[in-house]
């Protein structure tokens, strides 16, 4: 077997019908039945949905260009109004701009997650699955990411790269992989204690077949746990380096961004920082009940053991 | 000064120069005051460049001249002075002035500290004293200072804020550790710096043994103690003032000053001139070029410069469009959106606080005009879609202007981006002239001298000439009025040498002025008198109202 | 049963190739697995390395055809032998023969051919089997790794096995936690039947089934191994499975064999002390209602900081003298009773040189255990 | 102290369940345990009837999820989300299914007592040995120490518990009683410093500690090696003959149930299928599905090739058959057997099967059904279930609420 | 192993750690486009002065000769002297460091206070209401940033009701109330986003504990059922929450950073923005050694209180 079949079957699992990630798809179905079954669930599920979507279609939904400074400043949110959610200080429709922001700043926090996550997780996977020297060389370098100030790297990136989408999102990418990579490590160390993975070996898979075919599938489902609840870190930590003028480019709207800005404004139109506030505060409690409820559908125990 | 066009500013702005009408009521008391910075390090005025640091030390230090609350040099330690020729002033020192250390301040100790400047090659304002051929002090009351050819400007240099050429430090103090002088400066001011806390506070304390007087004889200052606290986040600086927890704020966010204005509130704000001017500069030349390669050097101490053009076409290297660029900005708005109202529009380079050479609206003044900036452009042959794109570095607190900016040059069909990087990284940036266009200014400018000379002039291996160039302009006849104007110092004949100079500025406009910024002080209603020329925050003669 | 199969059973002289002096199909020597209790390099650096001596020299054969079983209480080292003997761990010492070939060293190609012929079979069922792969899968795999059988053919000889060991090939698409406990673990003999391996080493196939399914279990891996002609290392605490199983059996006490022999011999005319007390404690449906007798208290030393001299000597109640805390007897054969066979019944005991009448007299079970 | 040993009253064969005068310590009849979960209801037991004599050491043998342990959770309601229901569940007279979570709190440690299998899981890790004990003998009630919250508190995380107290003593005394070698040290210990034999004695200990009447003991030696079990299984024996507590002890293990325990009661999904003192058990077995688990044991003294295994799997609980739970393993299975499933008497006392075989109208040679009297056969099923129509108490779910 | 033993080799390996984090940073700063020189002397410095400048801080050897000659420096204690401010960083760091230990300290109090109690009471009482306004809670720390937070108790506690100062810092040596109301707004703003995710593990951790055996045994044992929380279930369900506060003391750390600059307060984090913006190499360096120790040795001292709350290990016995 060819490491890109192997890979092929433990990311998309086209060649084993009906998984994905090497789960199950049945998954979907406790997915859906999580979700009608828990009020919560419904809740989180609905407001990614519609955050998501609005993001997505934000050019085709939103009422104006988010960027044209085209109506009076400061004016407060009238829902009858051209300006739904009022304008912000140069004139620009909030409503566009949280619109758009939207896009930006969940398409920050996904990136910088993903980039965490698939460093983390090779490492973690590496460092657990082989212990020994390798894990304490992998585990020293986490202790060393864990330790560096986050901020520092993300102000070093933006200092050598610039300001710019990616920058943020690797800038922000890199405080997660010490804790996937933790995570990850800590359950393989549990996983090569099951005994399937002696009994691949004993088959005759190499270690890398036995690391992405039977260890990463089973460390799938509480790293998609913490996969969501670090997107909502991430959309946070965004708008903490907007606050520290580190964020994507100056003017390209992001929650973030909406939020520094009007910090200073908020004695005077609280709406430009609180509406934000209150959009990424939604949207962080939807991603959060979202992976709650991802949790109970991967709890084994839940289906049980017939 | 900028008095008369402050937005709503309320009078309170005493100098510490002239008669102030002092009121005689029961003055003492101790302030808290707020300065928007993040740290504030050194002050030794020798080396001192940053505007908020001058801010501070002009309250401890004494100058051989000074600003009066109108802008006008006036003495200090000097009580008066004389130009016996073009290349000699001679000054008369008062009798009585003491350091905060006891040492007696006279001609000799003033001589010491010209000649300290003189001797500093990592000083930044070096260049102000590179013409000063000799220094004497016959007596104890008599300076002269000999010049080694006529130097105009030359008696702005020694004001004690903005020229901090002539601001008179401590012998002994230096030369006991000089290390530390950096930090505990022993000056001859109103204040002592008794206390500091790294980066969070100053403290200063009356001294006692001040020289001046009020028209009353009352000895100065008012103020027992003058707390600086620094507070770099502009919404709690806002939070502070008008909890009353400072009394005094160096700088107000202008959104919240807007707020303010028109009184009633226990806050009065005051949209002080610091001699600031604001514009956009233009690339004029490619850096690469052949007759620039070589020049660039002198500016930017880069010996190889930037490829970043090659190839490249560089709109602004045409005047055309340096003119649209300089129409297309409507400095109105600017003023009101970007800055709430605290500034004024700009339409050439000579800035209010020069009041002698100061004219609103010059002859060919840069003016609105988004039509015949489309002309323009369309002569030079942008008229694509966008036009033409370029991007605009500039520092975070450039970030509202060049907001505003860039949506005013999207109206004539110049797609702008911004590239907003921290200060040390735009300074590199800047003198690596891999930019279309520049956030540029400069502050304290009371003579126009300073604002052209280094900035406009064309860059020359030896001298300060062209040394601060940020966009590579040069004309031969802008050169050579500028020269004139230097050896001239009497104003009379100077302002033709100046006047022409502006002329060519406004043809070539390398610089798209926008505005000359205000900086809206706040003080408590109670806090009365402080002295606000040039931008600065002066105690001297500020008092709190039971 | 698949043509595949009746060919890789050639030999029928089964289990007396070993007893008639023939090579066996496997052997080891001085067989040692060490594990280290810490791993960080600071310690290291602080010389802090300890050693779990799971498995401390052992020798063993294994005939063809023939099973051994191997007993002993929790944590004496018997997984560790099979997975050792297996190659699932590198050996720390000693040197391991598969069919007349030295595998201890065995690397690339050479292990992947040795992973063809010898196969385990685990404790835990559930734990044995990706809990993310159908069942089909799971048994496909070491098909597909040793090119035995692709596409098709492939989903042919896993329904193939499937019957083999009894279940419905329409499982194949399940999930290992859809099956019940004796399901699962037909499964994992079906997985470890698809290479037609040699050896099966069976690693406490039987401990965490009930006892219905125990039988059922039982009763397939014998039915197996007459008809494939497979030889097994069978791994057990329960004396009585390995009793019913086993050909031969292999006492493990802290990583080491204290006594070794057929069988019957084992269980009639048992040597060492130690065995005698595994015997008496069994607990029986047949005999005598009431309590078990005990001469075994407390538990085993730690195997990082194994005692001297004879490991068993701090539980023996048949402790004879200074000798057993200062010398490791080595295994040697038992002369005992008319029945056993000396040169295959062997065990690891001072008493083994001494007189026959001190023992009785020191023995607390007298002199006929089990008799 | 109340610990006077009481004089043994060995259960002699001859004791039987429903016709004794005595009343039982403890009776059970006709218990329903169900859960409610998303698959469905899951009756864990389903109509189990049992009663357990002074003295007594009672066994209940059943494979994997055939509600053993259930059916003990349920008697001091701690089956969390069930819903529990019997005819009678009695201790001494009294009502357990009409005890609220405070009353029943009292019965727990002082009258019955619980040692759970996997002594490693079932000790808290964090508290020492004697700790754990002299908390119990504290609740006891009799040492005169406080109990309150905020007592407890303080001897947990700040002062610890005095190794001069009266209960902390009692602790130490009980882990001598137990056999556990330096009691005084081990005490200070944690569980995980002591091997499993010797938690497994803690967890006795502690059982103990309350001086209750009876000892549930689920499963107590699963988890441990033959040589420790033996030491565990005696050492009960031994509790018992001293201080004549009775002890209910749970296992699969026949070979465990035949050396220690004086009756058994043969679970099968949640139902029950023979009961009987142990000899006449083996001796005797009437249920099939007791015959096909007694033979499909190896022995050491058998030298059969092939052992007797049942063929088949446990039924899912959601998806049991009607009537018969083991009718779709048992070879003997007939037409009767989707009937309701009642008990029937055989000569010796107190020996009951859940069998249809037994049914008057069925002739059989133990195996085999030889001629099947349906209707007869029915009217005699319905007149047994009849008699057990009564009133239901139900015991309010109070669903593991830490009040 | 002895715990001293166990320490030693602790702190061995925190050294390391630190070590390889100063390296790095050593190094990437120097990666950073930017002259300490020129952010010195203006942007506007002739290239002469800026030359002698770089001369004079030593920034025209080699890179090697550098790091040398600063790992010598270093390894004497000396963690050079500030471009700037011409002071030691070592006396900076010391000014600076109290605020943000004591905002930091008191946020972790903070947080701890508040998210123990109500993430027990919300797992015991599981789906009740207690448990949705618990959750509400969490949700509402952990969805807001930290400086956002700030902002606004700043506004409602300072600028309208006025019960505490609005910036700025007050030394506990001058009274411990004056302390306490300069950081408090800044320990919630910190505090709460830390807070709200401890409080969802301790939820999720004494959930996981209340259906252990133990648990069983201890209702089973006939216990009242606030003693069994408290005093079975609490300290087992801390265990693991000791090592998830350990790790996520960057969460607070990071946000101590902004909330400094909202109150105007010098602290370490202002301090490391500061300097980085203006290219002071050592005041970085010493910086981040600062906080690299502080990540470390807290971490050390989290692992020796969950063995002390974990008897189940010895020391060392976990990784
Ligand atoms: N991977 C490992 N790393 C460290 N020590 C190990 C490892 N595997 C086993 N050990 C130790 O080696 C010893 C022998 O373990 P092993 O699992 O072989 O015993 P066992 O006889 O199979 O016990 P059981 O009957 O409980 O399965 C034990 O002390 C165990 O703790
Ligand atoms: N909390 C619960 N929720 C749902 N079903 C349960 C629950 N607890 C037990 N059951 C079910 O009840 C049945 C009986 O379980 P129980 O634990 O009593 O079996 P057991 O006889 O003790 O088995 P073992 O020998 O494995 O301990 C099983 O089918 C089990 O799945
Ligand atoms: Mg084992
Ligand atoms: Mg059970
Ligand atoms: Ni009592």
């Amino acid at each position: 077997m060819s490491v890109s079949d192997l890979v092929e079957s433990a990311f998309s699992g086209s060649s084993e019908s009906g998984k994905t990630f090497g789960i199950r798809s049945d998954l979907l179905e406790r997915f859906i039945k999580t979700i009608r079954r828990d009020l919560r669930a419904k809740i989180g599920f609905l407001v990614v949905a519609l955050f998501g979507l609005s993001a997505i279609f934000a050019p085709m939904l939103a009422p104006y260009d988010p960027m044209s400074q085209q109506f009076p400043i400061l004016m407060p949110p009238d829902p009858l109004s051209a300006n739904p959610l009022g304008t912000d200080s140069f004139g620009r429709d909030l409503l566009s701009r949280l619109m758009y922001g939207a896009r930006i700043s969940l398409a920050v926090g996904l990136g910088a997650v993903t980039f965490g996550a698939v460093l983390g997780i090779l490492i973690g996977l590496f460092a657990g699955y082989y212990g020994g020297y390798i894990d304490d060389l992998l585990m020293r370098a986490v202790d060393v990411m864990w330790a560096f100030p986050w901020l520092l790297i993300a102000i070093m990136l933006v200092a050598i790269f610039g300001q710019g989408f990616w920058n943020v999102m690797v800038a922000i990418g890199f405080a997660y992989i010490d804790d996937f990579a933790r995570l990850a490590r800590g359950e393989v160390l549990a996983i090569r204690e099951e005994e399937y993975t002696m009994a691949a070996k004993s088959v005759g898979l190499e270690d890398y077949e036995i690391i992405f075919e039977e260890v990463f599938p089973n460390t799938v489902a509480p790293l998609i746990v913490q996969f969501t609840i670090f997107t909502a870190r991430a959309i946070l930590a965004e708008s903490t380096l907007s606050f520290l003028g580190l964020g994507v480019k100056p003017t390209t709207p992001t929650w973030g961004a909406l939020l520094g800005q009007g910090r200073g404004f908020i004695t005077q139109a609280w709406w430009i920082s609180i509406i934000p506030g209150i959009a990424i505060m939604v949207t962080v409690l939807g991603i959060n009940l979202f992976g709650d409820a991802l949790r109970d559908a991967f709890d084994v125990k839940e289906t049980g053991q017939t | 000064t900028g008095d008369g066009s402050q937005p709503g500013s309320d009078g309170s702005n005493g100098g510490d120069g002239g008669d102030g009408s002092d009121s005689d009521s029961n003055m003492g008391g101790s302030i808290e005051a707020g300065w928007a910075f993040n740290a504030v390090e050194v002050l030794d005025p020798h080396y001192v460049d940053l505007y908020q640091q001058i801010t501070i030390f002009s309250n401890i230090f004494s100058g051989i001249v000074k600003l009066d609350r109108n802008g006008e040099i006036v003495g200090d330690a000097a009580s008066d002075w004389t130009l016996p020729d073009n290349t000699t002033y001679e000054f008369t020192i008062r009798e009585g002035m003491t350091f905060h250390n006891g040492d007696t301040l006279d001609a000799s100790a003033i001589k010491w500290s010209i000649e300290r400047l003189m001797g500093l090659d990592d000083s930044p304002h070096i260049g102000k004293v590179a013409d000063i051929e000799s220094v004497e002090a016959p007596d104890a009351t008599t300076l002269r200072i000999n010049l080694s050819r006529p130097v105009a400007p030359f008696i702005t240099f020694l004001t004690r804020g903005p020229g901090r050429a002539g601001t008179i430090v401590n012998k002994t103090a230096v030369e006991e550790d000089p290390q530390r002088y950096r930090r505990y400066p022993v000056g001859s001011g109103p204040f002592e710096l008794t206390e500091r806390s790294t980066g969070e506070s100053l403290t200063l304390t009356a001294f006692d043994d001040y020289w001046e007087t009020d028209s009353e004889g009352n000895s100065l200052p008012y103020l027992d103690e003058v707390v600086i606290n620094l507070i770099p986040e502009p919404s709690t600086m806002w939070s502070a003032i008008t909890t009353d927890g400072i009394q005094y704020a160096d700088e107000l966010p202008p959104q919240n000053a807007r707020q303010v204005q028109g009184g009633g509130g226990s806050v009065d704000v005051a949209g002080v001139s610091s001699g600031e001017w604001s514009c956009l500069a233009m690339l004029c030349n490619d850096p690469a070029s052949d007759e620039w390669a070589e020049r660039q050097s002198y500016a930017s101490g880069n010996d190889q410069p930037t490829d970043a053009w090659e190839g490249t076409d560089i709109p602004t290297t045409d005047r055309r469009v340096r003119q649209a660029v300089a129409m297309a900005i409507d400095r109105e708005e600017l003023v009101s959106t970007a800055y709430f109202g605290f500034a004024e529009p700009a339409h050439s380079l000579i800035n209010p606080a020069i009041a002698w050479a100061y004219q609103e609206q010059p002859e060919n003044a840069q003016m609105y005009n988004p039509e015949r900036a489309r002309e323009l452009l369309d002569e030079a042959g942008y008229t694509g879609e966008p036009r033409f794109s370029g991007s605009i570095l500039g520092t975070p607190t450039d970030e509202r202007v060049m907001t505003v900016l860039q949506q005013q040059l999207s109206n004539v069909g110049i797609d702008a981006t911004l590239d907003v990087q921290q200060e040390s990284s735009y300074w590199d940036n800047i003198y690596r002239y891999n930019h279309m266009f520049m956030m540029y200014g400069g502050g304290g400018d009371i003579d126009p001298w300073m604002s052209w000379w280094k900035q406009l002039r064309t860059p020359m291996e030896e001298g300060s000439s062209g040394a601060w160039q940020k966009n590579l302009y040069s004309n031969e006849n802008f050169d050579e009025a500028l020269s004139k104007s230097f050896n001239t110092p009497n104003q009379d004949e100077r302002i033709e040498y100046v006047r022409e100079a502006e002329q060519i500025f406004l043809e070539d406009a390398p610089f798209a002025m926008t505005t000359f910024p205000l900086t809206p002080k706040g003080s408590v209603t109670q806090l009365k008198n402080v002295g606000n020329q040039i931008g600065l925050s002066n105690f001297h003669r500020a008092y709190l109202e039971e | 049963m698949s043509s595949q199969f009746e060919s890789s059973v050639t030999d029928t002289t089964g289990g007396q190739s070993a007893e008639s002096g023939g090579e066996p199909l496997l052997s080891a020597k001085g067989l040692k697995k060490h594990f280290p209790v810490e791993q960080s390099f600071l310690d290291r650096l602080f010389g802090d390395d300890e050693w779990v001596h799971a498995v401390d020299g052992v020798d063993l054969t294994l005939a063809e055809r023939e099973t051994l079983g191997v007993v002993g209480e929790s944590g004496c080292g018997k997984s560790t032998l099979g997975r050792t003997l297996s190659r699932l761990y590198e050996p720390t010492a000693g040197t391991i023969h598969f069919d007349g070939e030295e595998i201890s060293d065995a690397e690339g190609d050479r292990l992947k051919a040795l992973r063809k012929d010898v196969q385990v079979i685990f404790q835990d069922p559930l734990s044995s089997l990706n809990p993310r792969k159908t069942v089909g899968e799971i048994v496909g795999k070491p098909l597909a790794v040793h090119d035995i059988a692709t596409g098709e053919a492939k989903d042919e000889r896993v329904a193939e096995l499937f019957e083999e060991v009894g279940l419905s090939p329409d499982l194949r698409d399940r999930y290992p936690h859809e099956f019940s406990g004796g399901q699962r673990q037909r499964v994992g003999i079906a997985r470890a039947l698809a290479v037609e391996p040699k050896l099966i080493i069976a690693d406490e196939p039987v401990s965490a089934l009930d006892v219905s399914v125990q039988a059922q279990i039982i009763n397939l891996m014998k039915r197996l191994q007459q008809e494939y002609g497979l030889s097994y290392v069978f791994i057990a605490h329960d004396l009585s499975v390995v009793r019913h199983v086993s050909d031969r059996i292999a006492v493990m006490y802290l990583g080491k064999i204290v006594e070794e022999g057929p069988t019957h011999d084992i269980f009639e005319a048992p040597a060492h002390p130690y065995t005698k007390s595994l015997l008496a404690a069994i607990p029986s449906i047949t005999g005598e209602m009431g309590r078990r007798t005990v001469h075994l208290d407390g538990n085993p030393p730690s195997p990082i900081d194994p005692p001297s001299g004879c490991p068993f000597h701090t539980r023996c109640p048949e402790y004879i003298d200074e000798e057993c805390e200062a010398d490791e007897p080595a295994l040697q054969p038992v002369e005992q009773s008319a029945e056993s066979d000396p040169e295959r019944h062997r065990s690891a005991c001072h008493w083994n040189d001494r007189d026959e009448a001190d023992r009785a007299a020191q023995s607390p079970y007298g002199n006929d255990v089990g008799g | 102290m109340s610990s006077q040993p009481r004089p043994t009253q060995r259960a002699g064969p001859s004791v039987s369940t429903t016709v004794t005068e005595e009343p039982p310590l403890l009776a059970v009849d006709n218990l329903h345990t169900t859960f409610t979960t998303e698959r469905g209801d899951v009756p864990a037991v389903d109509g189990v009837s049992f009663a357990i004599n002074e003295g007594e050491v009672f066994g209940i043998v059943g494979e994997s999820g055939s509600g053993k342990s259930v059916t003990a959770l349920s008697l001091l309601g701690l089956a969390d989300g069930a819903t529990v229901t019997a005819d009678r569940l009695c201790f001494r007279d009294e009502d357990l299914l009409a005890k609220d979570e405070a009353a029943l709190r009292e019965i727990r440690g002082n009258d019955i007592s619980m040692i759970f299998q996997d002594p490693m899981s079932s000790l808290n890790p964090v508290m020492t040995v004697g700790e754990q004990i002299a908390e119990v003998v504290r609740h006891h009630g009799d040492v005169g120490e406080s109990q309150s919250l905020f007592a407890e508190l303080r001897r947990k995380y700040v002062t610890g518990t005095s190794e001069s107290s009266a209960s902390w003593q009692r602790a130490v005394e009980l882990l001598d009683t137990v056999g556990i070698p330096d009691p005084a040290d081990r005490a200070n210990e944690y569980p995980h410093q002591l091997s499993g034999g010797m938690k497994q004695r803690v967890m006795i200990a502690q059982a103990l500690a309350g001086d209750p009447d009876l000892i549930i003991a689920d499963e107590p030696t699963t988890a441990l090696d033959v040589t420790i079990e033996a030491q565990i299984l005696n050492e009960l024996l031994d509790l018992r003959d001293e201080f004549g507590v009775s002890i209910m002890l749970i296992t699969h293990d026949l070979a465990v149930v035949r050396e220690t325990c004086d009756r058994v009661a043969v679970m099968y999904a949640g139902e029950m299928m023979e009961t009987a003192d142990t000899r006449t058990l083996f001796e005797d077995p009437r249920h099939p599905y007791t015959r096909g688990l007694i033979d499909s044991i190896p022995r050491t003294d058998d030298d059969r090739e092939w052992l007797d295994a049942i063929e088949g799997n446990v039924p899912d609980p959601t998806a049991k058959p009607q009537g018969c739970p083991f009718r779709t393993r048992c070879d003997a299975a007939f037409s009767l057997c989707e009937e309701p499933l009642v008990a029937y008497s055989a000569e010796e006392p107190g020996h009951r099967t859940w069998c249809h075989l037994y049914n008057d109208a069925v002739a059989n040679d133990g195996d085999e059904v030889q001629r099947v009297d349906d209707a007869e056969a029915k009217q005699l099923i319905q007149e047994h279930e009849a008699s057990d129509d009564l009133v239901t108490p139900q015991r309010p779910n109070f669903g593991g609420e830490y009040r | 192993m002895g715990m001293r033993r166990y320490i030693a080799k602790r702190v061995a390996h925190a050294l390391v750690v630190i070590y390889i984090v100063a390296t790095i940073v050593f190094f990437a700063v120097r990666a950073i486009p930017g002259d300490p020189a020129r952010v010195l002397l203006g942007g506007d410095a002739s290239a002469e002065a800026i030359a002698a400048l770089r001369e004079e801080m030593g920034l025209t050897e080699p890179l090697y000769v550098q790091y040398i000659r600063w790992m010598g420096r270093i390894l004497q204690g000396d963690l050079g002297t500030s471009v700037f401010s011409d002071q030691s960083v070592l006396q900076m760091l010391i000014g600076v460091a109290e605020p943000t230990l004591s905002i930091a300290g008191l946020g972790m109090l903070i947080a701890l206070l508040i998210a123990i109690p109500a993430g027990i009471t919300s797992a015991v009482k599981q789906y009740q209401w207690e448990d949705y306004v618990a959750t509400t809670v969490s949700f509402i720390g952990i969805s807001m940033p930290g400086f956002w937070i700030g902002i606004v108790l700043l506004i409602i506690f300072a600028d309208r009701l006025g019960w505490v100062p609005a910036f700025g810092y007050v030394s506990f040596r001058q009274g411990i109330i004056p302390w306490l109301k300069h950081i408090i707004l800044p320990a919630l703003a910190v505090g709460l986003p830390y807070g709200g995710i401890l409080m969802r593990m301790t939820r999720s951790s004494m959930m996981e504990v209340l259906n252990e055996d133990y648990m069983r045994t201890a209702r089973a044992k006939g216990l009242d059922g606030r003693l069994i929380v408290f005093k079975h279930g609490l300290q087992n369900a801390l265990i693991p929450i000791v090592t998830v506060a350990g790790i996520l003391l960057g969460v607070l750390l990071g946000g101590v950073v902004a909330v400094e600059i909202v109150f105007g307060i010098q602290g370490l984090g202002r301090l490391l923005i500061a300097s980085i913006q203006r290219r002071d190499f050592p005041a970085i360096q010493g910086a981040v050694i600062l906080i690299s120790f502080v990540f470390v040795f807290m971490n050390l001292l989290v692992d020796v209180l969950y063995t002390s709350i974990n008897p189940q290990i010895k020391y060392g016995g976990s990784e």
